[in-house]
């Protein structure tokens, strides 16, 4: 006789932030197989993307709230593309600070995520009060908490200014202690590397068939980092990084990667601020984009694309969003299957599927 | 994790206790938008640039009208304004029984609004 | 002390007691929120909780729900009755017991997915905790002679230190504390046993569980005897913050483990502890042999 | 007839007074009842086994069983009324029977020798002959004296009467609408009904060979039930319970041999006292234990009983509760003046016990079968009692006594009611039964029952528990194997009974109840939930009048909680969850209540649920044979150390 | 009424909203301060916190959810797309808030609705929660039952 029991995950469930099914059939606590179910937050929003290229600054940024502003960006590169655009130094600068700030706050909250799934409230807590920190400062950046609407097909529309840089810089140097101080825990507290290590791996093999991309490609041993070759300010000069990756691809490597890329992260912002020096915030564009895009951006989940077809008016004749989810989400259907129970919201967690954007 | 606890358990903590003490609002905060009405020149494009349809300009009755529960403080409206009219609040707007529209009148002092039925909540029968 | 006022205490004891817990529930999530560098809730919120449960809708799945949860109450509430009354600690424990296994049966009785899993894990932890309490209150029965709890006379605390940590592992378990809040494990299984249970119900369940908790400190309070009165209230009421503080700190440096490390853990521990102790009182210490 | 009193070893340890002779003529009555008790169910099942046709078979049942409970009673009331300890026949008052034993034992080797030839089992062949052999020799050496009480009954025999007599009447009974629809129903009845009358032989008897008689009996009895089916599988097991028991027999043979050889008696009564003997003396006292723990599958002879559940319910029933099994307990009750005082052997005796608890308890977790829970426990409770035995005391016999009493009932209403859903659904799996509740709510109550009354305080059962674990803190080490059983116990039976009441919304429910229970089932059932929860109420009562009798007054009283408060009887305590229990219940009124669905994270989800087992088969198999391993060598240390000590290398 | 339990629902938000609902169970903003406990289990919870548009597909589980909360309970709609399904206007798939699904107590502005919006929207919950409570105790049913589906809301 079956000792299958079928167990529900989501749409609404306290560790899944968004409406994502799981249908578990569990054998005793041990998963056998998984059913995924998506679609929970399909809005339709490509559509509604062809309607008025303007307002698309504003409406790509609302594809997701954790990476919005990646979302916007690679929206923006995109018409760029299209429009054959040069985008101001300042501005690419200024892009890729907000770029690697949301960076920060979106690793921290994963990984707090990923310590609430584990049941390290504490951890949880220290994760997301410094995670504050960092979304007090894209609010004094750019007035907002979460959709920091900066951008604009051919620049950015809000400034930093000096006092501004100065106020984020000295933030950066109190927070840096503290963010290495978490380093520390993830690195090596005891019960987190139980629960963590080991569980949810995904081999080179695995990652490479599955084609993930992000910080889940990173951490088993695929050093794919769209920042490389992607056309945000990461190539302008004096601005230098190196991919952060690891070997073990489980959900302790996950987190690592994002807690080095964290810390890599505010030495790029330190970086940028660096390099800021005057000059226009937006090219100018007059008329309507008219011709086909493509762009892409290493948003905090891995490498994001838009494809663009414009059609020389207000109206854009199709938009194609991918996201990095949709490719990091499948592979779960290989890594739940022989888990325990309890390593289930861990793992999900850690490969971090977002499900607004990949529903849209 | 020990000594951070002790560390935490000690110190002060963290919050920030709102509403006791005021909300914290870094400057340069995007909170509501806001029409100074004498400057209008009833040119409309704020109308026609909010990306989510929140302003509703009466040129006949000489009021901007702004559904707070649909802006979505991007800013454009006061990017676009060619005469400065429209301006943003560091305060945030309010939450409220039923959505909120608040309307602007050249006449009026200042702001007064009042609950409409938002056309945008039978927008579903059109689709 | 005369007959009347013995009864008069016994009494007050065993409607006080949970009303305690309930406060150091208060001190608990106080804590816990300072130690994660958060206000958090006022000392008497657990009370605001429960009153705000009382007047909630009534709402279940089925009615056997709610006699397993007035039972699970009873159950524990006798068993602090008895343990009030300065009675039989084998009682106690074998009455709280009774208690969780009705709690485990209210959370079956819902088809439910999470309330079942939950339960299958109360049951784990039953498996993980019992014996060890079972066998700290043998190690007392041991060198006190008795397990009537009215003639505990030495500072158990120096015998049986060992049993004493063993007891706060119990603790750990029974207060739903990482490592080893299996049962309830917010972020697998919402709630575990208390999902199906709202309102009244619900608030039914969380006293049961402040009185099964009183059990455990009601013991753990046994380890600290003293011929003066004040001494001893004062060093009983220490011992009770220690534990609880110990326990907050493991909760606030661990994550959760899974169950099988629970009850491997637990149980090696717990009673490679206490037979440590009693070897030691018995054979190897100058203690006393029977 | 004539009366006589005999020394009851116990009750000589004990030191309890004698309470004065009976006036003359009443024995005789005594007498007659004994003998009836043994006669009539045998008559019965003879008769059942002419009566072909259904009606009067059924008739033919319930007479018999309803005479056996009758008796049973009388017996009981007989003895308290007149205040015997015990009844006693000399070897000349029952001598027309003298010759009829030794015939029906020598007629019973022989077919064993038939069932082990037929069935192609060496073994049996061996044990049998290993019987046989030693027996018609020892016939020729044996002088029986004619005043020797070869029937004699104390309250430990009439509580054993007594539960074989009422506990196995009503399962006959039972079984009647159980086995309705069986081809072979007349012997299957006969078997079960001789069953109670051999049983009873064997818990009156002084005499060992008499013992040995009965004892052989219930053998072929319970080989005869458990192939009933006459399933490959049925077959199979049967056999195994066969070999298993026999080869206890032999144990049993040579132990009386040995037991005349170093002590020159074969009364039970006379069973040397355990700091009276030492050295090889010691080793009858072994091989008797050995024998008592084969018939109540101790480990490691737990095998049998576990394949015995092939057998249909009423046979497990049977079996587990009123007959069979408890016979070894009974021995070692009897048997523990006699090792108990031995250090050595009252450790490998426990031992046996204890870990028979503990391991069952914790085998019984990884179980998907009720029948199968049902057996661990059984073992394991029974190992409980070995325990009690082997620690010896007064207030250990008491726990092991009301134990075996308590024990007893529960868990015939267990297995009956495992049989209803069994009968009606076609499964006995705990998986299925998932929801039972709502299909047969009577039968899942009673489930309920049995369960709580076997485990949970203020019942009957916990009485003793709470005994044993009193006890233990004078032998730690029994104490931590208790440890772990009585957690792992909650386990099991917390997770069956919880698949049984789940249930989802009640709205959902109309359609489901079932067609009107038998009254067969319903009222059998009901008497024994009366009867388990009726004599939790009374166990002051029973203590009073079954326990105190065999045992004397006792020093110290788990029926009353005591405290600073002085004390408070265990039943108030029943009587005020019970009375708060309603009354809350009526105040809240529940039936109030909003009736919803389960939460699912929001989404319409059919959802299964299976319980969890916590170890794999290839896990339990492993640490099965662990755990063999470890009984067995204590059962060799049980004859290892008498011969030690005969050889002088070991000071006891 | 000092111990709001609630329960937090992404209908198809953007997760802006979300992050800041969890943003207030911690340190900086810590409602845990007036009781607020994320219990995610509509059988404990007291408040409703529902962000999204409520998308086609999450309509029917939010309908099961709210059902499944025992009364008296509030209902806020965090953000701008809860509220009036604003930023996502064009978009085909969606209820345009949540009260065209569910009765709404409480419409919290913004985009994302900033922490202290959410604060302040639950402090003029707990005003409609003793109107609630009351009209309970009295037994005059309030709002109980689900709109129909397709109903506009009249009493503006
Ligand atoms: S297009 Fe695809 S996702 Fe959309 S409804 Fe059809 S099958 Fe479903
Ligand atoms: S392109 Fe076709 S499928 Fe897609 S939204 Fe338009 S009509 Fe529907
Ligand atoms: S969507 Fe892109 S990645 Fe996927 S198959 Fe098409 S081209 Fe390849
Ligand atoms: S690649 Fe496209 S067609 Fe293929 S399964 Fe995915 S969505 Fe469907
Ligand atoms: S993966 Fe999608 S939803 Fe997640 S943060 Fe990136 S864009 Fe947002
Ligand atoms: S700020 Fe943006 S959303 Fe708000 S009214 Fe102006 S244009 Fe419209
Ligand atoms: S854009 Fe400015 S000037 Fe033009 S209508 Fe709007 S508020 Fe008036
Ligand atoms: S209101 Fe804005 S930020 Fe909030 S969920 Fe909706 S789109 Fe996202």
């Amino acid at each position: 006789m079956s000792r299958i029991s079928t167990i529900p995950f989501g749409p609404q469930h306290p560790s899944f932030l968004e409406p994502l099914h799981l249908k578990l059939n569990l054998e005793e606590e041990r998963v056998v197989s998984v059913e995924l179910s998506q679609g929970y937050n399909h809005r339709g929003m490509e559509y509604a993307m062809e309607k008025d290229w303007k307002r698309d600054a504003f409406l790509s940024e609302r594809v997701c709230g954790i990476c919005s502003f990646h979302h916007g960006t690679t929206y923006c590169q995109t018409i760029e593309a299209i429009a054959g655009l040069q985008v101001p130094e300042r501005a690419l600068i200024i892009r890729t600070i907000m770029l690697e700030l949301q960076r920060i706050t979106s690793h921290t909250l994963t990984l707090g995520h990923i310590a609430e799934a584990v049941g390290y409230e504490n951890l949880f807590m220290q994760f997301f009060r410094e995670r504050e920190e960092f979304m007090r400062l894209a609010n004094l950046i750019s007035g907002n908490r979460v959709h920091y609407s900066m951008n604009w097909p051919g620049g950015v529309r809000r400034d930093i200014s000096p006092e501004t840089a100065k106020e984020l810089e000295n933030k950066l140097d109190e927070m840096l202690p503290k963010l290495q101080m978490l380093d520390g825990v993830v690195r090596k507290d005891s019960t987190w590397l139980k629960r963590t290590k080991g569980i949810g791996v995904l081999t080179k093999e695995q990652a490479t068939t599955w084609a993930v991309v992000g910080p889940v490609a990173r951490a088993s041993g695929i050093p794919y980092d769209v920042r490389l070759s992607g056309n945000a300010g990461y190539h302008l000069e004096g601005i230098r990084f190196e991919p952060v990756w690891r070997e073990e691809g489980d959900c302790w490597a996950r987190a690592m990667v994002r807690m080095d890329e964290t810390l890599q992260s505010v030495d790029l912002i330190r970086q940028c601020l660096g390099q800021l020096r005057d000059g226009p915030l937006v090219a100018q564009f007059k008329g309507h984009p008219n011709g086909e895009g493509f762009s892409r951006n290493e948003a905090p989940r891995g490498e994001l694309m838009y494809w663009i077809r414009a059609k020389g008016e207000s109206k854009l004749d199709r938009v194609k969003i991918r996201t990095p989810a949709f490719v990091n989400i499948p592979p779960l259907a290989e890594m739940l299957p022989g888990c325990e129970f309890p390593d289930v919201p861990v793992i999900v967690v850690s490969v971090d599927p977002c499900v607004c954007c990949t529903d849209r | 994790m020990l000594r951070s606890t002790f560390k935490n358990l000690f110190s002060h903590p963290n919050t920030k206790r709102y509403p006791s003490v005021p909300a914290d609002l870094p400057q340069g905060n995007r909170g509501r938008v806001e029409w100074d009405m004498k400057k209008c020149i009833w040119c409309m494009l704020c109308q026609k640039n909010c990306p989510t349809g929140a302003i509703k300009t009466d040129k006949a009755g000489k009021t901007q009208s702004v559904v707070r529960n649909r802006c979505i403080t991007c800013g454009r409206c006061v990017e676009v304004c060619p005469t400065q009219t429209i301006f943003m609040r560091q305060q945030y707007s309010k939450p409220a029984m039923e959505p909120e529209i608040h309307i602007y009148g050249a006449e009026m002092m200042q702001w007064e609004y009042r609950v409409e039925n938002l056309p945008i909540l039978n927008h579903k029968k059109k689709v | 002390m005369g007959d009347l006022t013995l009864y008069a205490l016994a009494v007050f004891l065993t409607l006080t007691a949970p009303l305690a817990v309930g406060l150091l529930m208060g001190v608990d999530r106080k804590l816990t929120a300072r130690m994660q560098n958060r206000v958090g809730p006022p000392l008497l919120q657990p009370f605001y909780d429960l009153f705000k449960l009382l007047g909630k809708e009534r709402r279940l799945i089925n009615p056997s729900q709610a006699y397993f949860a007035l039972g699970y109450l009873l159950l524990e509430g006798t068993s602090l009755v008895v343990l009030a009354a300065q009675g039989d600690l084998l009682v106690v424990f074998f009455l709280s017991g009774a208690g969780s296994l009705f709690l485990v049966l209210g959370a079956f009785s819902a088809r439910s997915p999470f309330s079942q899993m939950g339960a299958q894990r109360e049951l784990l932890q039953i498996l993980a905790y019992e014996p060890v309490f079972f066998l700290i209150i043998v190690s007392i029965g041991i060198q006190e002679h008795s397990f009537i709890s009215r003639d505990m006379s030495q500072n158990l605390i120096v015998t049986l230190p060992l049993s004493l940590i063993a007891l706060v592992a119990v603790l750990v378990i029974k207060l739903q504390k990482s490592p080893y809040d299996i049962a309830h494990a917010h972020t697998e299984l919402v709630s575990g046993p208390l999902v199906e249970y709202s309102g009244p119900y619900l608030a039914t369940v969380e006293l049961a569980r402040w009185a099964e908790i009183a059990v455990v400190f009601g013991i753990l309070t046994l380890f600290w005897n003293d011929p003066e009165p004040v001494a001893a209230l004062l060093g009983k009421m220490v011992l009770v913050f220690a534990a609880l503080f110990t326990t907050l700190v493991i909760d606030n440096v661990t994550a959760r483990l899974t169950r099988r490390r629970m009850v491997t853990f637990t149980l090696s521990f717990g009673i490679a502890l206490v037979a440590a102790n009693i070897i030691w009182n018995l054979y190897l210490g100058q203690g006393v042999g029977i | 007839m004539q009366r006589a009193r005999s020394k009851v070893p116990c009750i000589d340890k004990l030191n309890l007074s004698a309470p004065p002779l009976p006036p003359l003529g009443i024995m005789e009555l005594g007498g007659w009842l004994l003998l009836s008790l043994i006669i009539v169910p045998m008559i019965g099942g003879a008769a059942c086994l002419g009566l072909g046709r259904v009606l009067r078979l059924k008739a033919g049942v319930i007479v018999t069983s309803s005479l056996t409970i009758l008796l049973g009673l009388l017996l009981f009331g007989y003895m308290t009324w007149n205040g015997l300890a015990s009844i006693s026949m000399t070897a000349a008052e029952v001598a027309p029977f003298s010759e009829v034993m030794l015939v029906a034992d020598f007629a019973l080797m022989l077919v064993f020798l038939y069932s082990g030839y037929k069935e192609r089992s060496a073994l049996v062949v061996l044990f049998a002959l290993a019987q046989l052999i030693p027996l018609t020799w020892f016939e020729f050496v044996l002088s029986g004296d004619l005043q020797e009480p070869v029937i004699m009954v104390d309250f430990l025999g009439v509580m054993m009467a007594l539960i074989t007599s009422i506990i196995g009447s009503i399962i006959c009974i039972y079984a009647i609408k159980y086995m309705e629809h069986d081809a072979h129903q007349p012997r299957f009845f006969a078997v079960m009904l001789l069953f109670l009358g051999v049983m009873n032989g064997a818990v009156f008897s002084n005499d060992l060979l008499w013992f040995l008689v009965f004892w052989e009996t219930t053998t072929v009895c319970s080989y005869l039930l458990i192939r009933h089916e006459g399933t490959a599988d049925a077959i199979r097991s049967g056999l195994r319970a066969l070999t298993y028991t026999l080869g206890g027999g032999v144990a049993l043979v040579f132990a009386i041999i040995l037991l005349y050889h170093y002590s020159g008696t074969t009364l039970l009564s006379q069973l040397p006292l355990g700091n009276a003997i030492s050295g090889l003396a010691l080793v009858p006292i072994g091989l008797f234990a050995l024998a008592a723990f084969t018939k109540s599958a101790q480990l490691p002879f737990q095998k049998w009983l576990l394949g015995a559940m092939v057998a249909p319910t009423p046979v497990s029933a049977l079996l587990h509760s009123s007959t069979m099994v408890n016979l070894g307990v009974y021995l070692l009750l009897r048997l523990s003046p006699s090792f108990s005082p031995i250090p050595e052997l009252q450790y490998a005796v426990g031992l046996v016990g204890g870990v028979s608890f503990l391991a069952t308890s914790v085998l019984a977790i990884g179980q998907s079968s009720s029948k199968k829970v049902l057996a661990y426990s059984t073992i394991g409770n029974l190992g409980l009692i070995v325990l009690c035995a082997a620690i010896g005391t007064k207030e250990a016999i008491y726990a092991g006594m009301l134990l075996l009493l308590f024990h007893a009932i529960s868990k015939a209403l267990l297995f009956m009611a495992v049989g209803v859903v069994k009968h009606e659904t076609g499964s006995e799996d705990i998986e299925p039964m998932d929801g039972l509740r709502d299909k047969m709510p009577f039968v899942t109550f009673a489930l309920f029952v049995g369960v709580i009354t076997l485990l949970l305080p203020p019942f009957g059962m916990f009485a003793s528990k709470w005994m044993i674990s009193e006890i233990s803190a004078n032998y730690p080490l029994f104490a931590f194997l208790l440890a772990i059983g009585f957690g792992a116990s909650v386990v099991y039976y917390g997770k069956w009974l919880g698949r049984t009441f789940s249930a989802g919304p009640m709205r959902a429910r109309k359609s489901a109840i079932d067609q009107p229970l038998s009254s067969y089932f319903k009222w059998t059932l009901l008497a024994l939930m009366a009867g388990a929860v009726g004599l939790s109420f009374l166990i002051s009562q029973v203590v009073a009048y079954l326990i105190v009798p065999y045992l004397g007054p006792l020093h110290i009283d788990v029926l009353f909680v005591s405290g600073a408060l002085g004390m408070f009887p265990m039943f108030a305590l029943l009587v005020v969850i019970v009375v708060s229990l309603t009354a809350l219940a009526l105040l809240s009124g529940s039936g109030k209540a909003e009736i919803t669905d389960a939460y699912t994270g929001g989404e319409p989800f059919v959802f299964a649920n299976s319980g969890a087992y916590f170890f794999s088969e290839k896990t339990a198999g492993k640490a099965i044979i662990l755990i063999n391993a470890i009984a067995v060598l204590l059962l060799i240390s049980l004859f290892l150390f008498p011969a030690m000590q005969e050889v002088g290398l070991w000071a006891i | 009424m000092k111990s709001p339990w609630i329960l937090h629902f992404d209908t198809g938000s953007c997760n802006g909203c979300d992050l800041e609902i969890w943003a207030l169970l911690t340190p900086k903003y810590d409602v845990e301060r007036f009781g607020m406990v994320n219990k995610a289990n509509p059988k404990h919870a007291d408040i409703l916190l529902i962000t999204g548009p409520v998308t086609k597909k999450c309509e029917e589980r939010l309908r099961k959810l709210y059902e499944q909360t025992p009364e008296p309970k509030l209902v806020i709609a965090c953000g701008d797309c809860a509220s009036t399904g604003a930023p996502f206007m064009d978009c085909y798939n969606h209820n345009h808030g949540v009260n065209n699904v569910i009765p709404v107590d409480v419409f919290v502005p913004g985009c994302a609705c900033r922490p202290e919006a959410i604060i302040d929207a639950v402090i003029i919950g707990i005003n409609k929660w003793k109107e609630k409570a009351e009209a309970m105790e009295t037994n005059v049913s309030h709002e109980d039952k689900i709109m129909p589906d397709d109903s506009p809301r009249s009493d503006q």
